[in-house]
């Protein structure tokens, strides 16, 4: 498309503080951020035309996105403007080269930035200054059950695997590299059971690795997809799932789980939280930067914050402090005042909060599952 | 699987409410050697593929002595047969496209090989043996058919024009080697051609068809001398119909007129004085004569080399046609007298069935 | 110039085989180059030399398997879509009422993509899908059946996303063999087996050839149900999701090229034994002679 | 019309049938429990959902925008279809006819790119792609599907070649005709049922074909298997009928592309054969 | 696209090394009607096939004029061509068949349809025009091939045994309608046949073929009466062809001994006495005599009836079988003796060419 401009040799000047003409910018998801954020930015659109004249969105999963830029600026013709992502886009973006790092220069613009929650704060650095969040929430782990079936759920992650011992095939997550709640699972477990480097799962993750092996005896099934286990929580084949605070909520507003479901923690949790990011492919022209640096300071203020409550998607949601449930639009408070969960606020506030793995290290842990623990059916 | 008798009890075939063959019934004895003649189209193949079992009826039945055969399966009936189009199967080679029916009839290897071989020396073919079907001549082709179908000596043998694209001599060596087997093995034969002299050389009985209805049965002789009705007469040679009227009879004869001259010619069927008739004869049973004769004046108009022979065609002052043949070879623009003896000019009626 | 013409015109060259350049063209402006790129890849890992990335592969036994793994899973699917195709084609040659609808229906599976497909098999064979429900009602069965997340799971989707393939092809080649044949090969004797078994199996051989490689071919790269409905890192893990892993969870893309060259090889084995035995046969008209 | 000879069934028979109409309890099973579960509100451990609802349908339509995803779908497989189709068959027709040196190679090189998972090529083919300008919109999704289908017909043609009898294309040429109307007046025809195949295969396969399409395309030059993928393999919550309903989406909208080609095509050719006789 | 001559210049066509066609040497002149003739497989198709442009040559040339042919496309010969097995578009009705030639030379409408319905006329297809191939008979589909051919209206039509299908009343007329077509619209013709009798009666030249090789050009009286060698001789109707010992000369003649009985034959060639020669005749030439008369004796085998005449092969005391016709009708088992002219009796070489 040739007004979708940019090219490598006018990205490297001073990015002017609004573009020369009103630009269009080509934004692309690979974490399901528009659900959350395509309010803001619509918002934003509606009300500096003089900026940002039209905007394109497109999906598309996170894997294949780093190719498509590879390609596009092996070319010297990248198209996409605006990239909202997990932390597994960014980080394999930042490994090849691929972010524009915006915030080394223009911090300044973006004074939400200094307005971070702590968790927050901590998964910006984890994106150093290739990225900028503009979601977050501490995610979990969590259990999740229905009371009818479970009445005593466990308390432990001892008593989860005696759990599982005495009811083989009722736990059940899904297969880590393919499901948030099961990578949190994964990866919030070396906190619960005491691993000596927790971030470490090649060498500091030996509880870890023994609990899952001995789990894996009494697990008849590892869906792949977070949506299979929440199915089979629903119609009965499944009484313990892992969860998150999102995975709690949504589906339950959406009718997919039973309102009545319940949500577990296991004594000694650590949230491990999740964010995403807004960053920009080198190549995109200096006009749309500027763009975009209003678009996120825009995004990044108390009022389109309040939007990221959504319905429980990405419960909480909002990256900056005091953000308010009363702040956000009247349907996302109606749902989450039905199916929230009182217990919410506390649990965030008592319980530490720690960073995901790095990506290489995040590889190497399903890597490591798939192996021993995934491909062990194999042998079964 | 011999038997005594095939007994065809009005086997009708219908293509989309067209009848192609309507109303059949003949008996064939074991041994007879039976031939279809009829222009093209008349439902030769038709007739022959339901005997075969390869088209349903659409009326009527076959019987084999006191069996019911039209409800068999081709497979099952056990006969043999000549494809018009060869049919053969294009990925065997020759030998193994003759030997394929044997396989089926699981005869023994030792033997297949020996009556492969002599139906292969029957039909010329011992040095295409190995090609495929699309590599042979299509006269080849056609031998190889035949090979196919005489090699399992079955109780019938279906030949549909089987001969059709062989030259006159392998033809005619074909045509003995057809009448051998016939008479060694017994095979009792149902022969589609659309010549008539082969016909008449191979045949104990033809069968005249003529838009799928049967128009005669009988001998060759009866056929050729004795012709039902002017269609027969003109399938079977009589090149000189004239429409013509009857005239009176004279004894066992009727007069006719042309060019007003009074021929004798012998009455087929019933003639009313006065009524519509067709006079017809073979160009070679009419003689000429030279100008001024007794017969009917001609003009010479073309004249056909034909080897010993030649073709003459004349016309009449009042515009028939005439065709004749000659020994003598006359000159075009010639005029003549043609004559015809009275039993070698037949009359039927106009209206023949 | 004419002798040479008549020369090639003997070894078979002359201005019909402009036809392929196009095709030829196309594949080579857009296929050679970054095929070859890709190939070229696969021998630069980050470590271990230019073979660094095929060694990895072998000795690494996790991702050796995914070669038995998948042959396992795409060899008897295709066989048995291409074998269940042939009786069912060939009942369906003639003309019965009915006979478009059936086929239509048949071929209707070809529009459910993989992930209808997916969904439906886990939905319908699922612990508490209707075919469960069914055997627990009916009593045939006293706890589930697992058909789902596992072999079978996988195995299913590619019956039923194969078949129809395998069902139209075999059907379109069927149809174009010269009936007459058949007839001829019953006046001579042979029943409906020996017909089928004697002359239209071998004319129809080489589209079964062909069908088969298409079908491998499709069996083989599966990807996406392989995930979705099997069990991805065990008893499917097939070779398309070590690639992918490879590719777009590691970043390793030298990896990936050499897994996916591998992929292209083992189908290139199995395809070029089918397409020699193909060649084999006898592949010209199937038309018996006249008309 | 002909009397049929009694069709007694034989063990055989009852066999394929049996088999077919298995084929077909399943395959009713897979696609009821689909649709039944993408107009459901919830569906627990019980037969039947326990409402019904459109909102799924409503929601995947808004959320990505299908109307023109759906037009473009549409562009690219029929362009995609109608060029590889029209390069392919040549081909085909010199590799079935014709032996010539070289003649081996050939294929081999026409098979490579199905065999190729696009992970080796796809990156740099987009690359070339986009360096040339023809990426990032729908020719660069038309020109990458094109790689494994122009092959794909190649092979799926080369038999369905081979069994036309040769005479008739020889009478063609008698007739005056030149190598352009033999293909158009005589071989197309007759190839019917195969380049439908062909071109159902081929149809099918671009629908499909999410990584040469997600990597050429721009962001209006999206198909609906990137929508679809992404419902299916994304990250974040969405509910199973959301996705139930986008792949009944993609279903019906690949049926209507049947049943559209078999509108344009004489259905019955699909089936028939040309040479049918008598019964 | 008329033209004056055509030339055949050593066109040769090989079959995996085997010479289907060995170096035909023939020039066509415009208007010129040329009948092949030869046992099957001897090269005609091919032949045909190599003048139509369909088969390349693996040697000679072909020259339109001063044009070099061999080189264009067969479609750019502007030839018509009717197959020996159809090859009729097997998904176009009848009319459309015929009808495709005159299309592919974007002839109006209006045109093409009259031109159709004339060509249907001539085949005698009127109500078959809506069919399909399949569903004709294998005589209407040939002529449907025909009617193909000719309606283009061509320089040259090649056609292969056009009329083999045919019964023999319509090949009859078929070939009238050939010679007709052939005259009135001046096309030149080459033909290929192997019913000597269409050939002799249609061609204005002849070209006998024996395994890819010439045997004889010449028209047809020279070929009918004076055969090149005995293989022709073979072909042309000579069925009886007896391997004697040349003897002396005798004026113009030669003679050989049959039976202990002098007959005087014509020589073919220069026969040095003593060497081995093939004395030839044809049936029709033979006269039988009764029993003690001054022929070969001869003992009658069979006898066949064949319409007028009967055929009859009878058997000398030395075993000679002979080939006689006859207007009267002998016994099996009556002794007669047979008798020749002895410009009827060619003798040849025995190891002719
Ligand atoms: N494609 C081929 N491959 C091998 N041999 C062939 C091929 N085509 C023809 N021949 C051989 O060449 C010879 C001449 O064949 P051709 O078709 O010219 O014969 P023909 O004179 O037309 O015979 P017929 O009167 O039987 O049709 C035959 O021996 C035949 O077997
Ligand atoms: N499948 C069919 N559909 C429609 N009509 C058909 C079919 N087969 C044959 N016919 C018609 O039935 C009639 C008889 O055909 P048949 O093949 O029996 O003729 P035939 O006597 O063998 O002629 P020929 O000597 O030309 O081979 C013809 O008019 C033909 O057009
Ligand atoms: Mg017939
Ligand atoms: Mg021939």
């Amino acid at each position: 498309a040739p007004d979708s401009g940019g090219s490598a040799q006018d990205d490297g000047g001073e990015v002017p503080a609004k573009p020369g003409k009103a630009v269009t910018l080509n934004i692309l998801d690979v974490a399901g951020n528009l659900q959350l954020t395509q309010g803001m930015i619509d918002d934003f659109v509606s009300k500096n035309s003089g900026v940002v004249s039209k905007v394109t969105y497109s999906k598309s999963p996170a894997p294949e996105l780093v190719g498509k830029v590879k390609a596009q600026q092996n070319a010297n013709r990248v198209d996409i403007d605006l990239v909202l992502t997990g932390v597994d886009g960014l980080s394999a973006g930042i490994e090849q080269g691929l972010w524009n790092p915006l915030l080394t220069k223009y911090a300044d613009r973006l004074p939400g930035v200094q307005e971070y929650l702590p968790g927050a704060a901590a998964m910006q650095k984890l994106a150093g200054d290739s990225g900028v969040t503009v979601t977050y929430y501490p995610s979990g782990p969590l259990i999740e059950y229905l009371p009818a079936k479970v009445p005593n759920p466990p308390k432990t992650a001892q008593e989860l695997l005696d759990y599982a011992k005495a009811n083989p095939g009722a736990v059940q997550y899904a297969r880590p590299s393919n499901s948030g709640p099961g990578r949190t699972f994964l990866m919030g477990l070396p906190y619960l059971l005491g691993d000596s480097d927790p971030k470490d799962p090649t060498g500091g993750w030996d509880k870890t690795w023994a609990y899952l092996g001995e789990l894996n005896k009494y697990v008849t099934l590892y869906p792949s997809s977070t949506g299979e286990t929440m199915k089979n929580l629903a119609n009965g084949s499944a009484k313990i799932i892992a969860s998150t605070t999102g995975w709690d909520i949504n589906p339950r507003v959406l009718g997919t789980v039973p309102k009545e479901a319940a949500i577990g923690t296991l004594e000694g949790f650590h949230w491990v939280t999740d964010a995403h990011y807004a960053v920009v492919p080198k190549g995109v022209s200096t006009d749309k930067q500027s763009a975009i640096l209003l678009l996120l300071a825009h995004m990044l203020t108390k009022e389109q914050q309040a939007k990221a409550y959504d319905k429980g998607y990405f419960y909480p949601g909002p990256a900056v402090k005091d953000v308010d449930l009363a702040m956000a639009p009247a349907d996302s408070r109606a749902a989450i005042e039905e199916f929230g969960r009182p217990e919410y606020p506390d649990l965030i506030a008592k319980n530490p909060l720690e960073v995901p793995l790095g990506s290489k290290e995040l590889v190497a842990a399903f890597d490591r599952w798939d192996r021993e623990i995934g491909g062990a059916k194999v042998a079964k | 699987m011999s038997f005594e008798e095939l007994r065809l009890d009005g086997v009708s075939r219908s293509f989309g409410g067209h009848a192609a063959l309507a109303g059949l019934d003949l008996t064939i004895k074991r041994g007879e050697f039976i031939a279809l003649l009829g222009p093209s189209g008349c439902g030769k193949s038709t007739a022959l593929n339901c005997l075969a079992g390869l088209l349903p009826l659409t009326r009527g039945s076959i019987w084999q002595d006191e069996a019911r055969l039209d409800v068999l399966p081709p497979e099952r009936r056990g006969f043999g047969m000549v494809f018009q189009n060869y049919a053969l199967f294009p990925h065997l080679p020759v030998r193994k496209n003759i030997a394929f029916g044997l396989q089926m009839r699981r005869v023994p290897r030792a033997e297949i090989r020996r009556r492969v071989d002599e139906a292969l020396r029957l039909v010329h073919l011992e040095d295409q043996a190995g090609k495929l079907p699309g590599q042979l001549s299509g006269g080849q082709q056609q031998r190889v058919a035949i090979a196919r179908a005489v090699v399992l000596e079955p109780s019938l043998v279906l030949m549909d024009e089987p001969l059709s694209n062989l030259d006159a001599k392998l033809r005619l060596e074909m045509r003995t080697e057809i009448r051998r087997l016939h008479q060694s093995l017994g095979l009792t034969t149902v022969y589609v051609t659309h010549d008539q002299e082969e016909a008449l050389s191979l045949a104990d009985r033809l069968v005249v068809l003529r838009a799928g209805r049967v128009q005669q049965i009988g001998t060759p002789e009866q056929l050729h001398t004795e012709p039902a009705n002017w269609h027969v007469a003109d399938f079977m040679g009589y090149r000189n119909l004239l429409p013509l009227k009857a005239g009176a009879r004279r004894g066992a004869g009727v007069v006719v007129e042309v060019e007003g001259r009074e021929l004798l010619g012998t009455p087929v069927g019933d003639l009313a004085p006065g009524s519509d008739v067709i006079a017809g004869t073979r160009p070679e049973d009419l003689t000429i004569g030279p100008a001024g004769g007794t017969g009917v004046p001609a003009t010479v108009e073309v004249v056909e080399y034909q080897g010993r022979e030649v073709a003459v065609e004349a016309r009449t002052p009042g515009g028939i046609p005439l065709n004749l043949r000659s020994v003598d070879r006359p000159a075009v623009g010639d005029r003549i007298t043609v004559t015809v003896e009275p039993r070698r000019l037949l009359v039927f009626p106009a209206d023949g069935a | 110039m004419v002798a040479l013409r008549h020369r090639l015109a003997e070894r078979g060259i002359d201005r019909q085989l402009l036809l392929l350049i196009p095709a030829a063209v196309f594949v080579l402006l857009l296929f050679i180059y970054p095929f070859l790129y890709g190939v070229g890849l696969s021998f630069q890992p980050v470590e271990g030399g230019a073979l660094g990335a095929y060694r990895e592969f072998f000795t690494d036994a996790y991702l050796r398997d995914t070669i038995g793994t998948t042959l396992q899973l795409s060899l008897p699917a295709a066989l048995l879509n291409v074998l269940a195709s042939v009786p069912i084609a060939y009942r369906m040659r003639g003309r019965f009422r009915g006979k478009r609808l059936l086929t239509t229906v048949l071929v209707v599976p070809i529009t459910l993509g993989t992930v209808l497909t997916a969904q439906g098999l886990l939905n319908f064979l699922g612990p508490t899908g209707w075919f469960n429900r069914t055997l627990l009602s009916t009593g045939l069965a006293d706890a589930p059946v697992r058909l789902t997340n596992n072999y079978w799971g996988v195995f299913f989707s590619l019956v039923i996303t194969g078949f129809p393939f395998a069902f139209l092809l075999v059907l379109s080649y069927l149809s174009g063999i010269d009936p007459s044949l058949e007839r001829a090969a019953a006046t001579l004797g042979a029943g409906r087996w020996q017909r089928f078994r004697r002359i239209t199996l071998p004319l129809l051989a080489p589209g079964l050839a062909t069908t088969f490689c298409l079908t491998f071919v499709l069996a083989f790269s599966v990807f996406p149900s392989a995930v979705l409905v099997g069990d991805p890192s065990g008893t499917t893990r097939v070779m398309s999701i070590a690639a992918y892993d490879a590719a777009y969870v590691r970043y390793d893309y030298p990896l990936a090229s050499a897994v996916a060259v591998l992929m292209g090889l083992v189908e290139l084995i199995v395809i070029g034994a089918v397409l020699g035995w193909r060649a084999l046969l006898y592949t010209g008209s199937t038309a018996g002679g006249k008309g | 019309m002909a009397a049929r000879r009694s069709i007694v069934a034989t063990p055989a028979a009852w066999l394929v049938w049996g088999v077919v109409a298995a084929f077909f309890v399943m395959l009713a099973g897979v696609i009821g429990s689909v649709v039944v579960s993408s107009v459901g509100t919830q569906w627990f451990d019980t037969w039947l959902p326990t409402g019904w609802t459109t909102r799924w349908y409503a929601q995947s339509w808004d959320e990505f925008t299908l109307l023109p995803v759906l037009i473009v779908t549409l562009e690219v497989s029929a362009l995609v279809v109608g060029i590889s189709v029209l390069i392919g068959v040549p081909a085909a027709y010199v590799l079935a006819r014709r032996s010539f040196p070289g003649r081996r190679l050939l294929y081999l090189l026409f098979l490579l790119p199905i065999l190729m998972p696009p992970i080796t090529y796809g990156i740099p083919l987009a690359t070339v792609l986009y360096k040339y300008g023809f990426a990032g919109n729908l020719s660069g999704v038309v020109l990458a599907n094109l790689v494994p289908s122009v092959p794909f017909v190649i092979l799926t043609m080369t038999p369905f070649i081979e069994q036309i009898d040769p005479a008739v294309e020889r009478a063609a040429r008698m007739c005056g005709a030149n190598t352009r109307q033999v293909f158009v007046r005589i071989l197309t025809p007759l190839l019917v049922p195969g380049i439908l195949a062909a071109s159902i295969l081929v149809l099918v396969r671009t629908v499909g074909m999410f990584e040469l399409t997600f990597l050429t395309a721009g962001p209006d030059s999206q198909t609906l298997v990137v929508a679809l993928y992404y419902s299916m393999s994304a990250a974040g919550i969405r509910a199973q009928q959301s996705i139930d309903a986008m792949a009944v989406i993609y279903t019906s909208m690949m049926l209507v592309l049947l049943v559209l080609a078999l509108r344009f095509v004489n259905p019955t050719q699909l089936v028939a054969r040309v040479r049918d006789e008598g019964d």
